[in-house]
């Protein structure tokens, strides 16, 4: 079986600096796959390319076997590429209901639908029921998204990309700036997402990474530096070196 | 065709002096103020009521034409503006435009709905030759006005301290205000400077282009063109693209005189399409 | 939201009422008078508007024994609300009389109403030459371009011109003038180059470089009256009156509003046209003085004298009908003649368009003041176009 | 616990769709104004037509978040198309209003892709220099267009055959009227609809709705178009029943009041433009009436405070007071029935 999402010899260069070096890495099917790194690591820049923001220099991105290097975003999205923000980019105006709602439609190919109301679909409903349960957003599902607490916007900020039933699933930091009492709900429900998505995690948090990963890949300077399972990782010497150097302005 | 050249060169630096100010306010404060063709009404109005009721000599109205609106600037700047800083674009261009009617009655009202006449002093009228092409003397004059104020905005937001203060205010007036630098006192200064800048322009300009109440409504598009497309980055950009324009409207009309009216409003577009940030500035 | 609605629907129901209340009263002949009053032709409604008022301070507001009533309303210069002004005040108001219209599509847009209506529509300032043919009821106490113009090619013509060029503003009134003038010129002999300004243009100095270049030995111009001034400044500014180029036109260019402001950049312009504020007889220093007197100082222009006889001619034809409007009173109003101040005029029963003297006129510096000075006349000029078609 | 939160969910994603009492008021009030205001037809025949024009800004300003200085080109593309057919025999009005839509169309979706980039300023700019080059395309093609006199000669046929036009404008009153709820019905649908929605989405969080998967180009070129066709309708409806068309339908004023229109009566809820047109329309006639020079002052003054006082936030003051409005409303129906549902689960 291809693995769920892999890059070939990836490159991306802005001008003179090189912010992505040959990244050749893979996600395998139903992976919990943590991508770590110092800052300026090159991180976003290699979330970026996968989900199409950038185009990569050279190099290749496939997911689940297929090429979709020059896929423009939103086609990536519905091939199943769904990913979730470190700063949250919700619809402020919009209620969490409206926000899943429009996910939903969209994935069912609703969006040039000029003429009915969003509703009036029983699959929709039900979807959007299941997906309020299983993040916790049922009592607050017709507030205006501004006015929700930090932890609860989190929270839907994961449920909108998983709303797109994405088979590959980037976090990006789902945990950061969430106050402490809000954290356990948050974690547990990222635990809780079904086995059938894999998952890649971008995280500063150890703890996060620790308790969620079964492999890690460690990104440094725009180049992947080491990846393995976590015991692997979290004993590699050199690792720690150039980590802990770092997590210190974290 | 040298004196073609000329004209659009003269026709571009009057344009820039009237938009220059709105370049300061909309580039660096990113502030729509379309009522900066009141200002610059205004001082063409203090030139026209100074020269032809009290007989000062134009040259010496100028200041005023400067200050006058540079002070109505200052004070709606601490009374309105401010709280508007913060807006979206389209409330900008609402409460400005407001204020542009507001003005255009205002002035019907005091001054009448004709045409305001001014008399430019005899050794300003005329022409001269120079290296073999007619150089009309007012043209020459706006020319020079306009030479020095790109020089001196130029220095006065690079070199100076005052420059970078207001370039670390627009760029994060929080970490401006914690370096301990006073962001309303620089944005009211700017605000003024740039009334008092579009205020001279009008009255400069109100000799080529004419004085009534309705010339903040006619010139607001032509202001607006030179600042969009020649970037709000820096003052470069406007001075770059109002040249560009000019030569481009009159070297249009005068070899394509069908096609005219076309010339600038095409380029614009064009230039925005392609650059949508404008001409010449960087990006960002 | 529903507030709102309600709150616009009785803002809506106490406007009607107020609108309404006054439609009261018997005898009472309305007459709507449709005016650009703000935007770019404000000085035109407001020249107008002085007049009218003017001539019913003077003449009173008892014509036939029945009390005259004028409505103004602001168009804003904007051709389908002129025609939603003149509608309403037909329908709502019943006026007997439309008057006004300060722009060729203004003029043209509430024609039909006219016809459909059977309401007199009289044409204070719009001047294409067509506008009268648009409606049997339109009467025009203006002038026409092809009135003005023309006299002015026959004197340049007589006057040893050869080669004219000619500058117009790039809409209907320039091409109409520009046409006149070229056809006129040409017929004599003469050599024309024709040029087109842009409507919204603030610098001439392209064109103006045109006609340096080609070197005529006069500059026909036609630009709307605002823009006349900078025109003026622009072609001196450039030297063309040194080298010999004499300006000539139709008098909008040295608009009598403007003129004295204008300064020595107007003086030697040599203009044909039906009305001087200098004309010399003694309905017009009557007329000029009241004007300035009730207007804090403003010289009555060619407007104002449209506007001036056009409520002469309401008058008078309310007079002969016993305030009568409709038919009627546009028969009545075929045919008339009267002095006005700028001189003998009468209309046309046939094309109802106005027959006047028209002026050949410079301007000077008189009592310190700049006037175009008539210095020959060419007596009851018909509408040109209109006489050449009925030939 | 499921069925509850399904309901909840049902019932929230398809309030929007519902028609509220106020706005079943607010249509019949227009529709009264057909008998009881008739000397007042005219008004509200342009209040109508300017308010479906505010309306198609409100498409692609509230729903969108695309913001034009130029709207006007589509509005006078319409009205030139309608009146030139017109002029030329064509004297069907809803023929005539058709074609002007399609021409429209035509030309925003054409033009749609020179507002994707860049900023609200370049968008304002961009949208102005093409009402601008229209018109004065317009002004040179005086063949065609009749040019700055003025495109005459229009004459009207009946309306389905039946409906002549008339000096009052009751007919031209209840023809745009009628136009004008048909469209908006269907403007109604359309923002509560899933591509509705991704409109609302698009203009919230660009970014985030590019990562849901919706094509954001794709739907504001399709939005872009329609609000292009509904100008067009205005514009057709403008020179069929005035029946002249001049160049000042392109004018730089038309696109700038439209835009005031609109926001005087907020933006993004699709009352906004029919709302704000009788404002507006009702402020001018009688300031104009009270002042024909000076009344652009008060218009002015009026702007500014609006905006001072927070334009937004008034408008969502207003729309609170509508959900208010039906809250109670909804409130009542439902506390009378608590046995009923009770028993159901």
């Amino acid at each position: 079986m291809a693995p769920a999402l892999e890059t070939r010899g990836l490159v991306k260069r802005f001008g003179g600096l090189v912010a992505t070096d040959d990244v050749t890495f893979k996600l395998e099917q139903g992976a919990r796959h943590a991508l770590i790194g110092p800052n300026g690591a090159g991180k976003t820049t290699f979330i970026n390319l996968l989900t199409g923001v950038l185009t990569p220099t050279s190099g290749q991105i496939l997911l689940e076997g297929e090429d979709i290097t020059r896929l423009r975003p939103e086609l990536r999205v519905q091939r199943g590429l769904a990913r979730t923000f470190q700063i949250n980019q919700l619809f402020p105006a919009m209620t969490p209901l409206e926000t899943l709602g429009l996910a939903v439609s969209e994935r069912m190919g609703g969006g040039r639908d000029w003429w009915r109301v969003i509703g009036s679909k029983r699959e929709i409903v039900d979807e959007i029921v299941e997906i309020a349960q299983r993040f916790r957003l049922t009592d607050v599902l017709d507030e205006r998204t501004s006015n929700l607490a930090y932890g609860k916007q989190r929270l839907l900020e994961i449920a909108v990309a998983f709303a797109c039933r994405p088979r590959v699933l980037l976090l990006d930091e789902p945990a950061a700036g969430v106050p402490e009492a809000e954290r356990h709900e948050l974690l547990a429900t990222v635990a809780a997402l079904p086995r059938d998505v894999s998952v890649l995690l971008i995280e500063h948090d150890m703890d996060l990474v620790f308790s969620f990963a079964d492999r890690i890949s460690v990104l440094v300077n725009g180049a992947l530096f080491t990846e393995g399972t976590v015991e692997e990782v979290s004993s590699d010497p050199r690792v720690r070196a150039v980590y802990l150097g770092e997590s210190v302005d974290e | 065709m040298l004196t073609i050249l000329f004209d659009g060169i003269a026709y571009g630096m009057l344009l820039f002096v009237l938009a220059c100010g709105l370049a300061v306010t909309l580039g660096l404060m990113n502030f729509v103020n379309l009522a900066h063709g009141a200002f610059a009404m205004a001082g063409g109005y203090v030139t026209a009521v100074l020269m032809n009721r009290f007989g000062v000599p134009f040259l010496l109205t100028l200041p005023l034409a400067f200050a006058v609106p540079a002070i109505i600037g200052l004070v709606l700047e601490r009374t309105l503006y401010k709280q508007l800083y913060a807006r979206s674009h389209l409330d900008q261009v609402l409460f400005s435009i407001g204020l542009v009617f507001m003005a255009v009655a205002a002035v019907d009202y005091t001054m009448g709905s004709q045409q305001q006449m001014i008399q430019i002093p005899t050794w300003l009228q005329g022409r001269v030759e120079i290296l073999g092409i007619q150089v009309g003397l007012y043209r020459s004059f706006i020319i020079a006005v306009c030479g020095v104020l790109v020089v001196a905005l130029q220095f006065v937001l690079t070199r100076t301290r005052f420059g970078s203060r207001l370039r670390a205010a627009v760029d994060d007036p929080r970490v401006a205000r914690g370096l301990g630098i006073n962001v309303s006192v620089i944005f009211a200064t700017t605000f003024a400077v740039g009334s008092g800048l579009a205020g001279l322009g009008g009255a400069l300009g109100a000799e080529i282009l004419g004085l009534d109440p309705t010339f903040p409504l006619k010139f607001m598009i032509y202001f607006l063109i030179v600042v969009t497309v020649g970037g709000t980055t820096s003052i470069t950009g406007p001075f770059l693209g109002s040249l560009l324009l000019g030569i481009a409207d009159v070297a249009g009309k005068y070899y394509v005189p069908s096609l005219g009216a076309f010339v600038i409003y095409t380029l614009m577009i064009v230039v925005l399409v392609l650059r949508p940030q404008g001409l010449f500035a960087r990006a960002r | 939201m529903l507030r709102r609605t309600l709150l616009s629907a009785v803002g809506a129901t106490a406007a009607m009422l107020a609108l309404s209340g006054v439609a009261m009263a018997q005898e009472t002949v309305k007459i709507g008078l449709i005016l650009p009053m703000t935007g770019p032709f404000a000085s035109t409604g407001r020249q107008i508007e002085a007049a009218a008022k003017l001539y019913m301070q003077q003449k009173g507001d008892t014509v036939a024994g029945k009390k005259i009533q004028l409505i103004v309303k602001d168009d804003t210069g904007t051709a389908d609300v002129t025609k939603r002004l003149a509608q309403e005040l037909i329908v709502n108001d019943k006026i007997a009389v439309m008057a006004g219209f300060g722009l060729t599509p203004l003029a043209l847009a509430p024609a039909p109403l006219a016809t459909q209506a059977k309401v007199p529509e009289v044409v204070m300032a719009a001047a294409t030459s067509t506008i009268t043919e648009a409606s049997p009821f339109i009467v025009r106490t203006s002038f026409t371009l092809p009135q003005a113009t023309v006299p002015m090619a026959d004197w340049a013509a007589q006057n040893g011109l050869k080669k004219v060029a000619t500058l117009v503003s790039d809409y209907g009134p320039g091409i109409d003038a520009e046409k006149a003038f070229t056809a006129a010129f040409t017929a004599k002999g003469g050599q024309v180059e024709n040029l087109r300004v842009p409507l919204a243009n603030p610098d001439f100095s392209p064109f103006l470089q045109k006609v340096a270049d080609a070197k005529p030995d006069a500059l026909f111009v036609f630009v709307p009256s605002g823009i006349g001034a900078q025109f003026m400044k622009q072609f001196v500014e450039r030297g063309l009156d040194k080298s010999g180029i004499k300006l000539i036109g139709p008098g909008d260019v040295t608009d009598d509003d403007l003129l004295n402001n204008m300064g020595d950049v107007a003086l030697g312009a040599i203009t044909t046209q039906h009305y001087s504020a200098d004309h010399d007889s003694a309905e017009n220093k009557a007329f000029v003085e009241a004007f300035k007197k009730a207007n804090n100082g403003m010289r009555p222009n060619f407007m104002a004298v449209g506007g001036y006889d056009g409520m002469h001619l309401i008058y008078e034809g309310l007079k002969k009908t016993n305030g009568e409007g409709g038919q009627a009173l546009v028969d009545a109003m075929k045919g008339m003649s009267w002095t006005s101040p700028r001189g003998p005029v009468s209309i046309d029963p046939q094309t109802r368009d106005i027959v006047q003297n028209i002026y050949v006129r410079k301007v000077e510096r008189k009592n310190g003041e700049l006037y175009n000075v008539e210095f020959a006349t060419i007596p009851n000029v018909k509408d040109p176009v209109k006489a050449a078609k009925s030939n | 616990m499921q069925s509850t939160t399904a309901e909840t969910v049902r019932t929230g994603l398809s309030r929007r769709g519902r028609w509220g009492l106020g706005e079943i008021a607010f249509w019949l009030v227009a529709a009264a104004t057909l008998f009881f205001l008739p000397e007042r037809h005219l008004i509200l025949n342009e209040i109508a037509i300017i308010g479906l024009f505010a309306l198609s800004l409100d498409l692609i300003l509230g729903y969108a978040g695309i913001v034009s200085l130029g709207h006007a080109a589509f509005f006078g593309l319409g009205a030139y198309v309608a009146g030139i057919l017109a002029k030329n025999g064509i004297t069907d009005p809803l023929a005539g209003l058709v074609v002007a839509a399609i021409a429209s169309a035509i030309l925003g979706f054409v033009t749609s892709f020179l507002v994707l980039r860049g900023s609200d300023l370049t968008k304002l700019m961009v949208t102005l220099g093409v009402a601008l080059v229209l018109g004065e395309l317009a002004n040179q093609m005086s063949w065609l267009t009749g040019g700055a006199d003025g495109l005459q000669g229009i004459s009207m046929g009946p309306i389905l055959g039946l409906f002549e036009f008339d000096i009052f404008g009751t007919v031209a009153y209840a023809y745009s009227l009628v136009v004008t709820f048909v469209l908006f019905v269907l403007a109604r649908r359309i923002v509560v609809s899933p591509f509705g929605l991704s409109l609302r989405s698009i203009r919230d969080n660009p970014l985030r709705a590019r990562a849901v998967g919706i094509p954001v180009n794709r739907r504001l070129v399709a939005v872009y178009t329609l609000a292009a066709a509904y100008a067009g309708v205005a514009g057709g409806l403008l020179a069929q029943t005035t029946q002249f068309v001049s160049l000042d339908v392109l004018a730089f004023h038309r696109s700038a009041d439209v835009m005031l229109v609109l926001v005087i009566g907020g933006v993004g809820y699709l009352y906004g433009g029919l709302i704000g047109a009788v404002v507006f329309k009702v402020l001018q006639d009688v300031l104009s009436a009270w002042t024909p020079q000076y009344w652009q002052f008060w218009i002015g003054l009026i702007l500014v405070l609006l905006v001072l006082a927070g334009r937004e936030r008034l408008t969502d003051k207003a729309r609170f007071a509508v959900k208010r409005f039906f809250g109670r409303f909804k409130a009542q129906r439902t506390d009378a029935m608590p046995t009923t549902s009770a028993r159901e689960i």
